[in-house]
């Protein structure tokens, strides 16, 4: 069975090592600003290549939008 | 940001970054990306704010960068925040995402007048200029509020003039000018300015900048708005630099001798 | 006046005559006639306003119109006057002498306020018109009296915002509002505008232009402060045009949907 | 005895055919806007040069000056 | 008028006759002539104004004279009348018919915002008095025209704070405060005040009496509102008669010296 | 307080205990002891505030409480205290000497406008409570700290017109407005009323009650001002509890049928 | 054929010498008061018992109402 | 030598037992509202005439004044 994270409160399943970079690019959000909370804390844009998620991690990508 | 060279004369300097214009615009409530965009540039701002906020993975929908002149800075704000630790939560989150680490911090627990919660702001503005921040906090015009916030370390204070998007203007006016007059960082004026003449208004009294979002992006034309906003605010500077006249009784215009009935 | 085939936007028009800026500058009150010309140029204005008086002919002095530009059309008052009868001697004593037929009508019984003669001015007016005058009455916001003076062929009515030289501002904003609304003339709020916002607030509720002398004359630096009215009347003007948004209730800039903390 | 008339308030010897121009030349005031009253009458500019000036005529010479 | 024998402190004085009240009221716009009634005794007043028109012969209708106090002087108005020589007619069927020869006099010939018309009401001020009437005349506050009004030898002058049955209390604070200043005869202010405090700002001012109709024939309860509006221009008497303090800058109230903490 | 057996109707609550009047009465700045007696007396009101000050052993004086009325609760407030824990020092020493345990609590770090500091009274607040005090906190018209001390258990919140002994009036209406409507504790205005149509309106907008000190006591009568700042606030609440009209467009009060000209 | 006149626009067939007080009571309005204009012209109270109406009078009969 | 206690920043010889009740009969502060603090600490009334001064104490004696 495959691992699982959730994303903005749907259910993810995850490739094998999938990173932030890779999860951002299957969501379709490779340019502009992708925000991610994992498990409540931030990850550093310099590491969206590196971290890879786990199964059951709790991800918000957000991102900047209008606003006063 | 002017061009390199190109010297701005009494820039505003938050932070020791200098800007060229004293009006800050918000890009809340435009009804179209490209509006937006075309009112930003009429209005010659350099730092605009945006919010943060889920994407909507169903949705799709564009991003709003792409639409904001590169000269701009991006100013995110807390809002949705109602404690110190959620506004924190997102500071931290745009910061580490590649947004600047400037924060416009709203803490506003009550929905029906958006008014900010003085001792919770207070509380997380010390934690971000701890955590690296520059903080521009948005409060009441409380003179003694402003005066911690400056204590703890923020960049300005963005003292309300009335509440957000009422455009009723400087409701809240008395209070401002003790602000403005204790204050050692740049007092931006955010809030409740409806139209040019409040803007002007406000950078009369010595406000070192206003930010401007419903007035503009509600207008029937918002583009032409934004203009009109940016002359107000140079006017309202000017002003202030060449010296008000203070109020007082009527005196004529013309000279009281010499007239041509008296002869 | 704007140059030949340089069509100007949005004119200001008095009697046919089309004029490239809504503000109008008394000269009175500068500490030089060099001064009263450098900030009657910065503010582009294109209709000045002067008084006529007996020349002292022991003290000589210089000519103020020497002094202006010579695409400003010059408005005599009648200032000194404080019947009918004496504002149209003054009136006809500065056509015949070569001045525009043009007159900015005062009739000012009262020395303490400066406050003007409803029934006088409607009587000189009404004699003036006929006599082939482009009368602009100065007045209290009265709208009956204003579309009395319409209605004897004035060009514009000039309401005051509060006492001559007083610079406090729209005072009487509700009494002009009205004139604004009724009036099929150019209205011309006249004295009392004290900083650059009193103007763009004007210009926002509509009036067609404005008349200022003390503030600008009396400010630490009226060159500047000329400039800034300038781009005052401008603010309001465009903001009128682009339709400043009414007063309401508090309204979120940021959208409500999709906050961090709420995830 | 000279003709004299009363140019704000002060007497003003005339010559002999002393038209309003030639007052003004005397006054110092050839140039720029001098605006004529005789006898509480306005004189047009255009009749400067042929309006003569009488024993007795109360003159008033005003300009434009400073004023709002 | 108080008993015989029973002296009123701090009369108003109306040509020559005493009130022991400084509150008129004005009669319209009741939903019974019972609630007139009540409010009209809960005031205390002793001047109300009612208005004159046609009998509609169909529908009868009772006599509002029966259902006010025998003490209270009846105070007809002209309304309806747009011109000078309509308010005269008014005026004299009102005295023939056996109503007193004080008239309030109205010359309004704009329906929209009810304004007065500055030249047919002094001319219908003159006439009246030169035929016998006591004249209380309706006005802007125009301070040239309250003086021209008082020589032509009216009783009292009106001014109105805002437009007739608005609520909006002072707008025209600034022209009131002039009028009552040069005044030598009572001022009513009239028109527009909308709750108490607006009475009571009134005549802290100086005022000599207020008249109200609309804010309390209109509030939920017309009969306690008729007493807070009794109340208020009594505390705005004698706070007038007291000396208000002027505006000023912060002070404290409790002594600087002999603080605990400073041990 | 009211005599036994004798009920007051709409009595003033704070912390179940009731009170008669709704005008609160500060002692401070008065010529004399006497003076202040007869004006508490004049006002009626039953809750003074007094403040506590070492006692200079050289100089002696008299005890102010032997002029104050008894049936006058005294409310000690902490003036003086520029810290939570120096308020918190003052308010316990009172209640340990025997004066009652109700405190205003002012915590004023700024001498120059004399306004409150929101965090350190809230924190004084907070401990105050715990120990058994009744608090009535003096604060900025905060809505959002007003609800944090309601929440910690305040008998009241305080918020301020304008500074203190300004005279002001209420120039931060629109919070306070928000302040009254969000409140669960009662609202006494306090701080910058300088005439008795500030109290009838900050009444009317539904305060609860309203504190007096300056405008009384440097009143040139300050007998004849407390008398009169009664009678406002009375008429303010009565006014409240009546209904106030709304604000709105011109209305004639004399019907528009029947007009005699109309023939 | 009988005398009529026009009061408050209406015709009213008069009685043989009819008064304004006369009308007055036909009309109802004996009590209060009762202000009477005859072509253009008020009728003073005093008169009300004597004054005769005549053909082709334009009468306006008013009152006090509630008024502002 | 005698005991010495401060009031008000000043020094005062303490009688031998003296309580705060004594104390302030001293003072001739008897009657009305005398508030006593003694080294910060606030003394309750009702302990007024037990409470007894000793060596060095820091004793401040305050009341209600005129204040808003």
């Amino acid at each position: 069975m495959n691992a699982v994270c959730i994303v903005n409160g749907k259910d993810h399943s995850l490739e094998a090592g999938e990173t932030v970079e890779r999860l951002l690019a299957r969501l379709g959000l490779e340019g502009g600003y992708a925000l991610v909370e994992r498990n409540g804390e931030p990850v550093e844009r310099s590491e969206y290549r590196e971290v890879e998620l786990r199964d059951g991690d709790r991800i918000i990508v957000a991102r900047p939008v209008a606003g006063g | 940001m002017p061009a390199e060279g190109d010297e701005v004369q009494d820039p505003l300097v938050i932070a020791e970054r200098e800007f060229g214009s004293r009006l800050l615009v918000g890009t809340g409530k435009y009804d179209s990306f490209e509006t937006m965009r075309d009112a930003v540039l009429a209005s010659r701002c350099e730092l605009v704010t945006v919010a943060v906020r889920r994407i909507d993975l169903d949705a799709g929908g564009e991003d709003i960068t792409s639409f904001l002149p590169v000269n701009v800075l991006l100013l995110p704000n807390t809002s949705g925040a109602e404690t110190a630790e959620e506004a924190i939560r997102v500071a931290r989150l745009a910061r580490a995402g590649g947004l600047p680490d400037w924060i416009k911090l709203e803490v506003i627990p009550d929905a029906r007048y958006l008014l900010p919660d003085p001792v919770e702001t207070l509380k997380a503005a010390a934690a971000l200029v701890e955590d690296g921040f520059t903080v521009l906090p948005y409060v009441l015009p409380d003179p003694v509020l402003a005066a911690k916030l400056e204590e703890v370390g923020c960049a300005t204070v963005m003292p309300l003039a009335s509440p957000i998007g009422s455009g009723r203007g400087l409701k809240l006016r008395d209070s401002i000018r003790i602000v403005i007059e204790q204050a050692n960082v740049p007092v931006v004026v955010d809030a409740g300015l409806g139209s040019p003449s409040h803007a002007a208004e406000a950078m009369e009294m010595g406000a070192d900048a206003v930010l401007v979002n419903t007035a503009i992006a509600r207008a029937r034309d918002p583009v032409a708005m934004a203009h009109a906003f940016r002359l107000a605010v140079e006017a309202g500077r000017e002003a202030f630099l060449a010296g008000v006249m203070g109020e007082g009784d009527a005196e004529a215009s013309s000279p009281p001798v010499g007239v041509i009935p008296g002869a």
